[in-house]
Parts: structure tokens; C-alpha cells; sequence
């Protein structure tokens, strides 16, 4: 038998459901941008976004399509390119909600996951308006005699777990390995999320395990449901160590985007 | 050689001062003057035989980290990084950080990106710069609309770090942390006192030993233009363009 | 300026001071075995061994040396050639005190000092006698209301912060970026450590950051306080991915050290 | 080819049978012959065209992990790990495990190496296989010196896994959450159930459907002494030297 899943981006796009919660890997992550497509096209309605920590075009082309309900997110941007323009929209206009975080939190709430524990602390973070609206959050007093200061606050987040992550990568070897390099938050995204799809540029006829240097690089098969290739698949954000980000592209979205006609016209051409 | 100096590198050279004693510091998203002052104090630690360590989070080379994006602020929350800088749409005179939106939140009147890291940076790396270039009642307001990170904690809380300094086109402050307030301690050349009260939002003190900012001499701004410049433009191509022209 | 400190073995030797916690990587991490004969010889005492999770050879010599007074770790034992005599008998005549663990609870209190977070929370464990003896472990009922079991018992761990690590690897880079391939564990112990030194088998006149595949190998050199260049520094432990145990001499130890005479004898020939 | 069948070959059979519903199979430290049968039933598992993972501490090669020591005990904390296994110094009739030692704790009379990982796995994994050769007194004890890992736990303690099986050189018992309690299903064709109970240091109930220990067919030694012998030499060398001469 096959030693991993190929699929199509099809079959990818067909195992997200109307209100899952989809990981969404940060501009340096790989943003698996021919699947977003893909996925607006197909329609998807009240996705909940949760960013590791931020998103740049794919979280903005989503909300502007009307495919999210919510996100959770540290940032919502497009960089040297200025604000993420259907984000600040539909924020301004109340028609999503967002649940306005910090990068650190966004990191332990899935490895909390990752350990299956209810929560994670986190120092920082008490005195802010982030914490005031997050009602998920919870302080307590610093219970321990042996570690900490007694009694200081200690802020509490909750496990969150994915129904679905996909991200996009340089390549897999043939045995469905994932290479990923020093981009680990990937792996505690996959750690914590219920199914895990990949589009990859290629499939490499070699086995990452079989040398230790090569095994450092890879998110394991076992966390992962399928691959598909997908040449090209960030355009235009970066793929990193492979190729850079396409500027005039995201420029020319960030200018188009500034309007609802201009936004509608820039998919139609993009979705073609 | 042009010796025209910019406003930004008139920043740069600013920021640069205020990274002598360090050993690390580390800069965040889409700060292209911060990353070229770190890369700059760097290149000036070398020829007092000193080591700067330099992590510029959007850059592949400049990026000292393996452990994925959480460990820039678990190094941050091990007391690693001495010194981070952060802006603020708005920023008030208890040096509280908006990075949110204008308007009452949750119902926002204008929506920014987003907090980032701030509110564990913040509290964590001992020397946080703030750093916003307009400087205007607009940005440096009375009080924040949304407090993504407090410039001043209650007692109990866990708080090794904080604001030290808030450098803008006009002028440098320093936060006092017990009086909860800055005070101005260097003007731009082209600026009064008064005036900076006037354009100022906020109440502040003002420094016994106020000076302007000095310009960059001619040794630090050939090192700028010559060999940071070609650094800052392999992770800000638009900014080393915009001001270099490379 | 050096990029990096090389400093000899004594020099690193002398980093460590009667009574600090020392970080003790398992056999499969690295250990530093010429630092430990090195150790054993200046004659240091009532060091706090950290085993993450465990120890062979290394504890065991320390041990018998008397050079330590207090060991946390999940087990001591010299793998296929049986237990660690020195440990067993310490432990039996009462002249260290072991602070029973379980493997993931020493990862989980290594991680909550590399966040600076007063305390990792953790399943399982509850009910144990591991547990039991544990006076500075903590049980909460979950306080979180988004996540978990409302009111399920909850193990809260200790923060603990190592003075010093010691590990062997492979490699360092020019610039002091220390190859540690996939133990990832040895991230954790030295982002949990005060100060941090290595031996290497070498050095290597590249940068390891020029290339994002070798970047993910490594430890960065900003937790590293020094680096000295010791030849076949594992011995007779394995180095991973370079060379294998010696297990003949492996075997030599642990028929030796069955007895305090036995072991004396060894230690003489092997200081030697 | 000689059919004799080894004592731990018997066992490798008899716990590779168990292992027929899984899809990822981890083996810890020290545990030669449920490694051989994890690699056993992964081979058998692609002629019925399934997708079994084996990942034995170990061995590099066989090691599907890349985030450190941890990532085994939060892989199986996430629920992705079917089966493991557990050994230990004593282990009663509730399923309590001691890898510690015997006498009062912390006075202990003979120290062992230390309770691993198992005050977590025990919790985690669904399918634990508790495997201990020698079937004595001594090792089959009516209460344990020490908990390691509790065979079970109140209500309320998160608890989706626990122990299915012991397997011993003598018998396979099957572990009845509800009633707390060991019961007979599989007897060595040298074995009675008299001398069972005998050798049995707990109580325990026996199966309607008591049945020998079947002997590995020719097609699985061969499998077994082929493929996977060469496999295990290379993490257990001492181990396959001893039952196979490789």
C-alpha cells in the first residue's frame, strides 16, 4: 500500500466544514494560499479562524469573501502593504467577531493542547483590554509554595484544538514526511489539531529519518491525514527558504481591496 | 557623499544610543528603523570589542531563532532580551500601548492590525522602547482607547520589564516608572518646548539636562550607508529603497 | 572579537560549584563523559542531579564518587547491563535523596522556566505514589471554564531553573550555534539553565544559519556560554548520529561497580 | 529450518496478536520483545494492506519523533498512540505497577531504576499491555511496595487509557476495569490453571474461554525470524545475539 495519502486540493477543500475551527499558519509559516482559493470558491461559510499568531491576505481574503465568523488572532495585517483592509471592514462594521489576543497566548493555548492539560499560564498580559474581553481566560493566585511569587495573579488560558490545519511546504519525502525546518510552530499547530492536510511543492524519493540532520527538519506522517502537490502554492505570500513573497501582487491587493467593488473585482480575476 | 542626513536615519542614530550596554536586542514586525539601529549598535559594538547579539524577527538571516515563532517570548520571559521596541496607534502619558483601534471597544471606530506581542513583551524585557514616528495629539493622547499592554503594573504582578523611552519624529522621552509619567529629555533641532506641549496630548515633565538630538557623525552615517543599508534591504527592500535608494 | 568562547575543560569544570542543580541530558542527548571524569576528579559535592528524565553511566559515577546529595529524575539504570549499582546502593543506605519523577513531568517543569511561567500543569500522575511524596507538587480542581473537565483534579509542577548544563554534541558552527539535530530536549534543559557550556568532537568553519535546513539542526549560541573542543567527549556513551556506546566497556562498569571496591578500582584506572 | 519455537518467540507472537487493531504502536525503553512484535505486526498489517506506525524509542531509525523525549508522552497525551506497554518490579491484582522498589518507601530495601514514564502512559494510552516475564510471587503481588501508576482511578481524574493485558512467560490475563480485577484468558501448554493460582500472588478470575497460547504458525516465525530479527539487532543487539545468533 501507498506509504501516505495523496489527495487532490479538492479533497483537501471538501474536509472543511461550515464552522470548523481552521489553524492558520503566520506569512513565515507558509500560507497555503491555491487552498484558500479553493476554499472560497467551494463557498465555506462561518469558519473560525485561529492565527498562530497573525494573518496577512489569506485571513483578509477569506473575511472579505464572507467565509468567517470569527477569528482569534494577535494581528490581521498586510505588513509593508498596510492594514488588512476587508479585516478593519468587517470589524468597523461588526459583521465578524474577533477575539483580539497576543502572540504568546495564541502559542500556549495549543500546547496546552499539545500536552491534552485544560490550560497553560502565562505571565504579561493582566492589566490589558486584551484580557479584560476574554472571558475564556481565567486568574488565578499562584497556588505553589516551591515556584513563582505566592500569590502573584497567573493568568490561565484554555486548551483550544482545531478541527483542521493546513499549511503549505517546500516538499514531503515518500514516506509522507513533512519538511518544515525551523518553522516548528507548524508542529504544535499539527500537535493540536484534529485533522492535518499539506499542499507541498513536491514529494522528494528520499526518507527524512534515515539521517538524523534530515529528520530535524520534518513534522512526522503521523500527524498528518494528506498531501497534495501544489506547485506554486503560497503565491503570492512567501514560501520560506524557497521563494519570496510576490510584492506587486500583494500591493495590488491591498489597493483593490480598499473597496468592496474593487475587492469583488480582484477575486473574480484571482478565482479564474 | 551626500552627509545630508534624513529624518530616518537621524531616528536610527537615535535608537542606536540607546543600545550601548546591551547584549541582546530583538526587533518585531515591520520596524525597519528599529532593525537598522540594532544592526547598526551591533557593528559599533565590534570595534569596542563587544558582542551584540541582533534577532530581527522578519528577517531569515538576521533570525537567531530554531524553536519556532513562540521563542522569541519565551527568550523574552527567560530575561534573554534586553531591549524591544514597540509603537502604538495611540500612546498615552502612563506610556499605555493601543495597538487596537479608535473608538469604544468592542464596537471600534477604526480597526488596526492588532496587539502582537505586546502584552508579554511589555512586562518582560527589561529596556522596552517605544517608538512612533507622527507626533501629534492624535498618537500621543491622554488616555488610550484599548490598552493593549499597561505601561505600569500593580505591585503583585510579575513585571521585570517595562517602558524605558519614547522616541518620535520630534523629541525623546524617558519614563519614569514611579511618577508614571515621561519626561522629555532630547528635542529635534527644529523643535521648542513649547511647541511640544502644544502637539503633545499628554502631560510630561520635562529633563533638567534637555539637549538636542545630535546628529549622527561622519563616521557612524558612512557605516550606515555602507554597510547596514545593504543589510536592512534584504528583509525591508521597500524602506533601504525608499531611503538609500538601494 | 571570537564569535564564541572556546574555553578548555577545566575551565568549564570550574563553572561548577558545590551544591548547584546540574542538568543531566539521557543517554541518547550527549553526555559529557570527560567532562564528568573531570568533575569527579576536582572532587565537587552535593551537586542536585536533573535527569531529563533519566541517567546511566554519568549518575552512577557521580554517585559513587560522592559527589552528589540529591538526584530528581525517572530512572537510573545502566539500560541492558542492569541496574546502576552505585545509585541502588546510595539509595538503599539512605545517603542521597532521589526525588522520584515520571518522564514528562520532568520535561513539564524544564518548560514552564523556559516560559517563566510559575508552574506546568499535567495529567495522569494523580493517584500515584510518585505523587504522593512530591511535597512540592500541587493538585487544583480546573478552574477553567472554556476547556477541560470542569473540577477535575489538575497536578500543577514546579518551575524549576538549572544552575548549570553540560552536553556533548557533535558540532559547533563558527559561530558558536551548537548542532543538536532532533533531541530537542536539549533546547529545553538550556533554555531552563542559568548558564549553559558544550564539548564538541569539533568545530566546523561554516554558518549553520546560512541555510534554513541547517539552522533547524541547531541550538543558537545566544544560550551557549562556552564551548570546548573534546575529542570522543561521550565515551563509552553513544553520541547519536556520530558513534555508538562502547558496550564492552559498558558491561566492564557495571560488573565493577557492583561493589564499592569494585568501582574504586575502575574509577582509578579510568580518572587515571 | 529449525521449528522450535522459542520461549521469547512464543511471546513476541502473543503480543503481536494484540496489536492487530492499531494504527500506531509505541515501544519505551528496554523492551526488546514487544519491539520485535510491534515490527512483527506491522509487517503482517501490509499484507492485509493497513497502515500500522511502530515507533521504538530506541532506535534512531525506528523513532518517528522530532520534537525531544517529550514529544512521545504528549503524542500519546493527544491520543495518538493505540498501544504501549509497561513493565514492572511487582504488579498486583488492581493493576498498580511498581518500578521503583521493594520495602517502605522512601526506606527502600532493593532500588530499581525509576518509574519511567508510565505515571502518564498509564493514563493516556487506550491499549497498555503490561509485560512481565517472570510470573512469580515476587512479581505478581497482592498490593505493590509503590505505585508507580495506578491500574485505576476515581471517577473524576481524566483517564481514557489503562491496562488491557499482562502477558507473562506463563499466561495472558485480561484486566476487568469495572470489577478491578485480572482474568485468565490464555494458559502456556506447560501451564495449569492450578499451578497458576499457585504462582499467582493475587487473586484473580479465569475466562469461559480459557485456551492455550497458540504458537506462532510457520509463515509468522519465519516473518519473525527473516525480517524482523535483523530489524531488532539493530537497537537490541545483546537481544538478538542471544535468541537468533545474528
Amino acid at each position: 500500500m501507498k506509504s501516505f495519502d495523496e489527495l487532490s486540493l479538492k479533497e483537501i477543500v471538501d474536509e472543511v466544514q461550515d464552522g470548523f475551527i481552521l489553524g492558520i499558519p503566520a506569512d513565515y509559516s507558509g500560507v497555503p494560499m491555491k487552498f484558500t482559493k479553493e476554499l472560497i470558491k467551494k463557498g465555506v461559510k462561518n469558519l473560525k479562524l485561529y492565527c498562530l499568531p497573525l494573518t496577512t491576505i489569506q485571513g483578509d481574503m477569506l473575511i472579505g469573501s464572507g467565509c468567517v465568523s470569527e477569528i482569534e488572532a494577535a494581528a490581521v495585517t498586510l505588513g509593508e502593504f498596510g492594514m488588512a483592509p476587508r479585516f478593519s471592514e468587517a470589524v468597523e462594521n461588526g459583521k465578524i467577531l474577533i477575539k483580539d489576543s497576543t502572540c504568546p497566548a495564541l502559542h500556549a493555548q495549543l500546547q496546552a493542547t499539545e500536552k491534552s492539560v485544560p490550560f497553560m499560564p502565562l505571565r504579561g498580559v493582566i492589566g490589558s483590554d486584551i484580557q479584560k474581553h476574554r472571558k475564556d481566560w481565567h486568574v488565578i493566585e499562584n497556588p505553589m509554595r516551591s515556584s513563582g511569587v505566592r500569590e502573584e495573579p497567573v493568568l490561565l488560558l484554555p486548551a483550544v484544538q482545531l478541527d483542521i490545519l493546513v499549511f503549505h511546504a517546500p516538499c514531503s519525502d515518500r514516506n509522507g514526511n513533512i519538511q518544515i525546518g525551523r518553522r516548528r510552530e507548524l508542529a504544535t499547530l499539527a500537535h493540536a489539531s484534529k485533522k492535518v492536510f499539506v499542499t507541498v511543492e513536491k514529494v522528494l524519493d528520499i526518507d527524512f529519518f534515515e539521517d538524523e540532520l534530515s529528520a530535524a527538519t520534518c513534522l512526522p506522517a503521523l500527524y498528518v491525514n494528506g498531501i497534495s502537490i501544489v506547485k506554486n502554492g503560497a503565491w503570492p505570500c512567501a514560501l520560506p527558504g524557497v521563494y519570496s513573497s510576490d510584492n506587486e501582487e500583494i500591493k495590488k491587493y491591498s489597493l483593490a481591496a480598499k473597496t468592496k467593488e474593487g475587492f469583488g473585482e480582484y477575486m473574480r480575476y484571482c478565482l479564474k | 557623499m551626500n552627509l545630508d542626513i534624513q529624518r530616518e536615519e537621524l531616528l536610527i542614530s537615535q535608537l542606536a544610543d540607546l543600545l550601548k550596554n546591551d547584549k541582546h536586542v530583538a526587533v518585531g514586525a515591520a520596524s525597519p528603523i528599529p532593525g537598522a539601529a540594532a544592526l547598526l549598535a551591533k557593528e559599533e559594538a565590534k570595534f569596542l570589542n563587544k558582542r551584540l547579539r541582533v534577532t530581527i524577527l522578519h528577517s531569515n538571516k538576521y533570525n537567531n531563532f530554531t524553536d519556532g515563532a513562540r521563542e522569541l517570548f519565551d527568550c523574552a520571559a527567560q530575561g534573554r532580551i534586553d531591549t524591544f521596541f514597540l509603537g502604538g496607534v495611540q500612546i498615552d502619558g502612563q506610556a499605555n500601548i493601543n495597538l487596537v483601534g479608535t473608538g469604544e471597544y468592542p464596537k471600534i471606530k477604526k480597526r488596526f492590525p492588532g496587539s502582537f506581542g505586546s502584552a508579554l513583551m511589555y512586562f518582560v524585557v527589561p529596556q522596552i522602547i517605544l517608538f512612533r514616528e507622527e507626533h501629534s495629539p492624535r498618537t500621543l493622547v491622554k488616555k488610550v482607547d484599548f490598552i493593549s499592554a499597561p505601561g505600569v503594573s500593580e505591585r503583585d504582578v510579575y513585571r521585570p520589564g517595562g517602558p524605558k523611552y519614547l522616541l518620535t519624529n520630534r523629541a525623546l522621552f524617558k519614563f519614569n516608572k514611579n511618577l508614571k509619567k515621561f519626561s522629555l529629555c532630547k528635542i529635534n533641532e527644529k523643535e521648542t518646548v513649547k511647541n511640544l506641549v502644544k502637539v503633545t496630548g499628554f502631560d510630561f515633565d520635562v529633563d533638567n539636562k534637555i539637549s538636542q538630538m545630535p546628529n549622527p557623525d561622519t563616521n557612524r552615517i558612512n557605516i550606515l550607508r555602507d554597510k547596514i543599508a545593504p543589510m536592512v534591504s534584504e528583509f525591508y527592500p521597500e524602506f533601504a529603497n525608499r531611503i538609500w535608494g538601494i
